[in-house]
C-alpha cells in the first residue's frame, strides 16, 4: 500500500525526524491562505500514488500566495499516469546546500532490510543506479539485532565529511529504520535529504510502501489507505478478496492462483490476444466471489469475451459454476463466455453448466484460443 | 525415491482444528501420510478423526504446543496452516523442534520473515514456504495441498514458485503419462525458506530423479541463479517455464514476490538465463509434455 | 541495586501485569486508615532490601484496621539482618486457588536471561530446585528474538493445564520479560503468581534486581533507590567511587582492585586475622579517594588496625601516598597504618611516606601479617 | 610463541583520544605494541603521537570508523577504551571488522552483553573482556592495560579473572626469575567472550608454555568447568588461585561475576574442584612461585 508524501512525513515526523511543516489542501484558494501563512515561497506538489510528479508537471515552485492558487487550481484535477489529483501539499519552499538519498527496502536476495544511501540525492535513484552505482553505499541490517549505532555512523559518514553533519545523519537513519520496522513498510525512503544553510539534516520529501501483508493485520495502517487514489474496480475487487489489476487487453480473465493467472494472460497473449486483466479469485470457492468477478470485470468496456480457467484442486469447480450460473442469471452477459473447469468435482459443474446452457471446455490450451478467437470479433464457443 | 518427505515421513499438523487445517489433514491422511499430531492450544488431550486410504478410521492425537507433540509421538515434520498474523511464532515453534516445516499460510508479513528467516537456518532445519502449496511424493506421502490425484509415481521432480499452475503442468504431465518422484511447491514471497537451488540440489542427488521441470514467476532473480546452478552443477536435464511475460511493471501480480522492479526480475532476463544456462524453455505449460517427454527418452 | 516490593510492582504494573493496589505507609496510623480504606483483612509486609522478611516476622496478616495499626508499629522500627523497616506496604489479602513461581535471571553459564517457573509457588524457590527440581522448568530467551509467543505459551501450560489460565500466565510471561528488559534487571520475580477464586492471574509479590552497570547510565532508574535501606557507609563509598563492603573483623583493608581486595582479605585470615571490609579504590589513583576511603574504614568502631595494599600499574602509587599524607594530617588516625605499595612510582610514594614519618614495605604478605599483629593488639609496624 | 596476540598483530585503538585510551596507546606503543591506528568519530585524519620503544616519535593515523581504519591500515586486532554504554556497540563495531577484539572498559550493562556474545559468535571473532586488563605476550606486544615491565619472556601461561592480582602474581613470577608466554585477563564480568577453557586450550597447543597459572574468583562455575578441562585435555601441569575465600554470600565484591549466590559459586568448592582434577592450589599469591617452579623443573 503507497502513503501518500504527507503521510510518510507524518510518520517519519513522529519517530523524531525533521521534515518542513505543510498543509494538504483540496481547493486552490485553501493553497493561497497556506503560503501566506507560510509568508515566503512554497513548493505545491500534488499527493498522488505515482512517482514522477515533478516530471509530469505536479510538483510546482510558488513565490507568492497568488501564484500558489494559480498552480494549486491547474494541479488539482490534473491526472498522473491515469490518477486524479485530489489533494495537494503546501510546504515553504527549502533552502539547499546539498541533497542527500536515503532509501530503505526489504531485498529479497539478502533477506533483510538494505538501506541505500547516496550523497547524489534529489534525482531518480534507479538512475544513480544504474550511471554511478560507486556513489550508492549499501548495507544490509540483520533485524536481530536491528540497526547499530556504528553501522547509521557509517552510513553518515559516507554522506557527509563533517562529523556533525553525519552524526545528525546516523540519527535520521536510526529515525527512519525505526519508522520503517515500525509502520511494516516494505520500502521508505527520503529523497532528498538536504542540509539547511542553518546546518540541519531535513527530509524535504518522504515515501513509504506499507507491507499489504502487515495492513491485513494492523487497523491502524488500513485507516491510512486513500481508496480515493485508487483504481475503482482494484478497490473494489480488495473490498471483496479479490487481486484484480486492470491491463489493456479485451480478453477477461477469472482464473484461480496468482501463477496460473498470469500463465493465462501470457497464453492469451501466446494465441494472439491480449487479456484485459489479471483476476484471482484466489483458493477458496466461494460462488459470491466469482459473481462479483464477473461485475468487476464488465465494467471494462473493452472486455469483448470473458475466459474462465479454473484448476479445481482446493476450489471446488461446482461452487465456481454455481457462482457463473447466479451472476449471469441476476445480469445476462453482453459478451461471449468461455469456461474452461477441470480437478475437483469437475463432472458436477459440468453439469450445472449444461443444465444452464453453458459449455465447458477441460483444456487450457483449447479454451484460450477460442477466447482469443471470439475477443477478435469470432463466433462464441 | 523422493526429496524432503516420504514414506518415514512422520507430520504434525500446526492448526489442525482449524478450517484449512482440518480439511487438508484428512486429505493427507487419506493420502496414506502419516499424521501423526496434530496441535492446537488448548485442545490438547483431544483427537482429531480422519479415514486412511483403506477406509479405517484414524485418531489423530491433538497437543497444546509442538514440543510436546514431538516428545509425545516422534514427528519430524511440522505442517503450519494457522492465520498469518501467528505463522511466524509457528514456524518458531516447529523449527524449534522438527528439522522439516512446511508453511502453507499465505499473507505472512515480508518483515516477520526477516526474522523467520535466520531463525531456522540457525537451526539447521529446512523451512518450505510460506504462501505455497507444500509437496508431494506421489506414492509415499503428501504434506500440504497439492491433490494427490493429479500426480503420478514417476521419474520428474517438479518445483515451481506457484500452487495452481503447478497443478495444472502436474496434470498434464500425468495425464501423458509422466510420473514425478517429488512435486516442491517453494512459495511465491520474497523471502521463503527454501528456494529453487536447494531443491534442484536434491533432485540431482535423488537416484530415481531423471529430470525437472522448474516453474518460475516476474520478480526477484531465482530463476536467474537457478539457472546458473543448473549450468554448473546438475547432469541432469531441466525444463523451466516463467509465468507474466504480459505483467506490467511495478505491478504486484497477486504473489508479494512477483513483481518486476524497474528493468530486473522481467520474464524475458529470466528465460534468456535458461536458454544460455541449457534449460530447455516452455513456452506454454503444455510445452512441458514434449519437452520432459525428449529428455527423459534421451536418458 | 534491589528494588523494594512496592517498587517492583509499580513497574509491574506499568507493563500490564495484575498486581493488587497496596499503600506504602510509614506511620501505624496510616497503616490503619490504608486497611479500612481496603475495606477487608489486609498484609502488613516490611519494605526493606533483604530476602526471608516473612519468616523474621516482617510480613503480618491483619483482620481489622486495628490489628492493621498495631502489626504495622510492631514492624516498623523491626531490624531485618541488620536493616531498619521504615516503610510497610499495606495491601488487600488475597483469596488464593494456587501458588506459582516465576522468575527470570541473567544466566552466566547460558549467557541468557533464563525464566524459572513452578507451580510450587509461594515458598522459597532455592529450596525447590534443592529439594524436587523436577517441579522447575528453566527456559533461557534469545534475546536476539526476545521471548517468543509459542515459548511464553508453553511455560504458560507448564503452569496450569486449563487453556485460558495457561494463556493468562504466558501474557504474564511476555510483561514480566518486557520489564525485565526495559529496567534493565538481573533479576525479575513474581513469588507467588496466584490465581483468585474469579480465575485470573495476579502478582501477589514483586521483585526486581537492577543491574547497577544500568543505573550508572540511567538517571530513572538511579532515582528509584532508596539509600535510607542500605548501610551508610556503602552509600557514602558509592557517592565517592569507592567499593565498600562492611564485613565483622577488626582489620581494615584499603586496597585497588577488586581481585587483590578480595585477595588481601583471604591474606588476613590465612595469617589468622579478620579483615573487617572489602574496599576497592579502583584504577584511577585521585588522592582524593584515599582520604575518602580512611574517611569511611575508621568510622567503623571495630577496626584495630588499616592495611593498604596497593599495587600500582595505571594506579601511581605517589598519588596514594599523597593521599595517606593528607587524609593523616587532617584526621590523625587513631589505630595503627601498615602500608604496602609497589609499582609505579614505588620510589617517590617512598619517599613522601618517609618524609611524613611514615614506613612502608614492597611485600604483600609481611604487610599483611604485620597488620594482623597490631590488630590483635600488637605493636605498630 | 604465546598465545592470541604477538609480533604479527596490528592494532586498532577505538577511543584513542579519550583519557585511558590515550595514556595506554602510549604505553603499548612504548612497549614495541604495533598500534597502527586509532578511532574517534569525528577526528578521522587527524594522528595521534606516541614513542617508540627506540625513543622514536609515531604517528598513528586516526579514522572516524573502524571498517576505515582497517581498510587503510590492516588492523587485524582491536581494543576498546570507551564509556560503559557506548562498549557494546565498539565491540560490534570491531568485531565486523577484526578477529580479535580486546574490550577494556568496565560497568558494561550485563543485558548488552546477552546481545554481544552472539553477535561474536556469529562473525567467529574471538572477545576478550569486558571489564579486563587486557593481555600481553612479553617481549612481542600488549594490547590493553597490564604494565610491561612487571612481566618477563618464559614458560608460564597466565590467565586470571582479575586485574592488579594478576599483576602482583606475575610479578611475583617474574622476579623469583620465571617469565610468560602470554597473560590474559578475561575479565570480572558474569558474561564474557572468552573463558578460561579457551585460554586453556590455546597454551595447550602453544609449544613454549610449560606450565599454566590460572586465577580464579568466587562466583559462577568457570573454574568448575575449567578445571575439568585441565583433568581431561590438558597434558601441562596447571597451578590454580581463588580470591574470595573470606567474602560473604550474596555480597557483589567490586566485579560484577564475584558474588556467592545461594550455596553455588563459593570458593570452597571451586578449590575442592582444582584438587580433585590435579590442578595445584596456591593458598595464598606467593604460593605460585614455588608450586609453579617444582613443576617447572618436572619438565
Amino acid at each position: 500500500m503507497n502513503l501518500h508524501e504527507y503521510q510518510a512525513k507524518d510518520i517519519m515526523r513522529s519517530h523524531g525526524i525533521a521534515t518542513p511543516a505543510g498543509d494538504v489542501v483540496t481547493m486552490p484558494e485553501a493553497a493561497a491562505e497556506s503560503a501566506r501563512k507560510f509568508g515566503g515561497p512554497v513548493m505545491v506538489k500534488a499527493q498522488v500514488h505515482v512517482g514522477g510528479r515533478g516530471k509530469a508537471g505536479g510538483v510546482k515552485f510558488c513565490k507568492t500566495p497568488d501564484e500558489a492558487r494559480e498552480k494549486a487550481a491547474a494541479i488539482l484535477g490534473m491526472t498522473i499516469k491515469g490518477l486524479t489529483v485530489k489533494k495537494v501539499l503546501i510546504a515553504p519552499a527549502a533552502d539547499i546546500a546539498s541533497e542527500a538519498y536515503v532509501g530503505i527496502i526489504v531485498d529479497r536476495e539478502r533477506k533483510k532490510p538494505v538501506f541505500m544511501v547516496s550523497a547524489a540525492g534529489g534525482i531518480d535513484i534507479e538512475e544513480v543506479a544504474a550511471t554511478t552505482p560507486e556513489k550508492i553505499r549499501y548495507h544490509a541490517v540483520d533485524v536481530r539485532y536491528g540497526l547499530m549505532p556504528f553501522e547509521a555512523l557509517e552510513l553518515g559518514f559516507f554522506l557527509y565529511t563533517d562529523a556533525k553533519l553525519a552524526r545528525s545523519a546516523a540519527k535520521v537513519m536510526q529515525q527512519l529504520y525505526a519508522a520503517f520496522m515500525a509502520t511494516g513498510c516494505s520500502l521508505a525512503e527520503i529523497n532528498p535529504l538536504v542540509v539547511t544553510p542553518a546546518g540541519e539534516v531535513v527530509a524535504l520529501d518522504g515515501k513509504m510502501v506499507i507491507d499489504d501483508n502487515e495492513v491485513d493485520r494492523r487497523p491502524d495502517l488500513e485507516a491510512l489507505r486513500d481508496a480515493d487514489n485508487e483504481d475503482p474496480a482494484e478497490v473494489d475487487a480488495r473490498e471483496h478478496n479479490l487481486t484484480f489489476i486492470k491491463l489493456d487487453g479485451n480478453v477477461g480473465c477469472v482464473v484461480n492462483g496468482a501463477g496460473l493467472a498470469m500463465a493465462t494472460m501470457d497464453l492469451v497473449k501466446y494465441y494472439g490476444g491480449e487479456p484485459a486483466n489479471f483476476l484471482d479469485i484466489g483458493g477458496s470457492s466461494n460462488p459470491e466471489k466469482v459473481v462479483n468477478a464477473l461485475r468487476i470485470i464488465t465494467t471494462d468496456k473493452n472486455v469483448k469475451a470473458i475466459l474462465f480457467n479454473i484448476f479445481g484442486g482446493i476450489t471446488r469447480t461446482d461452487d465456481v459454476a454455481n457462482g457463473i450460473v447466479t451472476a449471469i442469471k441476476a445480469n445476462p452477459l453482453t459478451v461471449p463466455l468461455v469456461i474452461r473447469l477441470t480437478g475437483t468435482n469437475e463432472e458436477l459443474a459440468m453439469k450445472i453448466l449444461t443444465e444452464n446452457g453453458l459449455t465447458a471446455s477441460a483444456d487450457m490450451d483449447e479454451a484460450v484460443k477460442a477466447a482469443v478467437k471470439v475477443a477478435a470479433g469470432g463466433v462464441a464457443a | 525415491m523422493s526429496i524432503f518427505i516420504d514414506n518415514t515421513t512422520r507430520l504434525v499438523v500446526q492448526g489442525i482444528t482449524g478450517r484449512d487445517g482440518s480439511f487438508h489433514t484428512r486429505q493427507m491422511v487419506e493420502y496414506g501420510t502419516q499424521v501423526v499430531a496434530g496441535v492446537t492450544p488448548g485442545k490438547g488431550g483431544q483427537t482429531f478423526e480422519a479415514v486412511s486410504p483403506e477406509g479405517k478410521p484414524v485418531a489423530v492425537p491433538i497437543f497444546n504446543t509442538v514440543s510436546e507433540a514431538v516428545k509425545a509421538t516422534g514427528a519430524n515434520t511440522s505442517v503450519i496452516y494457522v492465520p498469518p498474523p501467528y505463522a511466524a511464532d509457528a514456524i518458531f515453534e516447529a523449527a524449534s523442534s522438527v528439522p522439516l516445516v512446511v508453511c502453507i499460510t499465505e499473507g505472512v508479513p515480508v518483515l516477520d520473515m526477516t526474522r523467520v528467516y535466520p531463525f531456522v537456518k540457525e537451526r539447521g532445519a529446512r523451512l518450505i514456504g510460506p504462501n505455497c502449496p507444500g509437496l508431494i511424493s506421489p506414492g509415499r506421502a503428501k504434506v500440504g495441498i497439492i491433490p494427490g490425484r493429479i500426480c503420478a509415481e514417476g521419474p520428474v521432480g517438479v518445483v515451481s514458485r506457484s500452487g495452481t499452475l503447478t497443478y495444472e503442468i502436474v496434470y498434464q504431465l500425468t495425464r501423458a503419462g509422466i510420473g514425478q518422484t517429488s512435486c516442491v511447491g517453494i512459495g511465491g514471497d520474497p523471502i521463503n525458506g527454501t528456494n529453487f537451488i536447494d531443491c534442484l540440489a536434491a533432485f540431482e542427488a535423488d537416484p530415481d530423479t531423471k529430470a525437472v521441470a522448474l516453474m518460475g514467476e516476474i520478480g526477484g532473480t531465482d530463476e536467474q541463479e537457478a539457472a546458473e546452478f543448473v549450468r554448473d552443477h546438475m547432469k541432469k536435464p531441466v525444463v523451466g517455464f516463467i509465468a507474466g511475460q504480459t505483467a506490467p511493471p511495478g505491478r504486484r501480480m497477486g504473489h508479494a514476490g512477483a513483481i518486476i522492479s524497474g528493468s530486473s526480475g522481467t520474464a524475458a532476463e529470466k528465460i534468456e538465463a535458461f536458454e544460455q544456462c541449457g534449460i530447455g524453455v516452455a513456452k506454454r505449460p503444455l510445452d512441458f509434455v514434449e519437452l520432459i517427454r525428449a529428455r527423459l527418452s534421451m536418458n
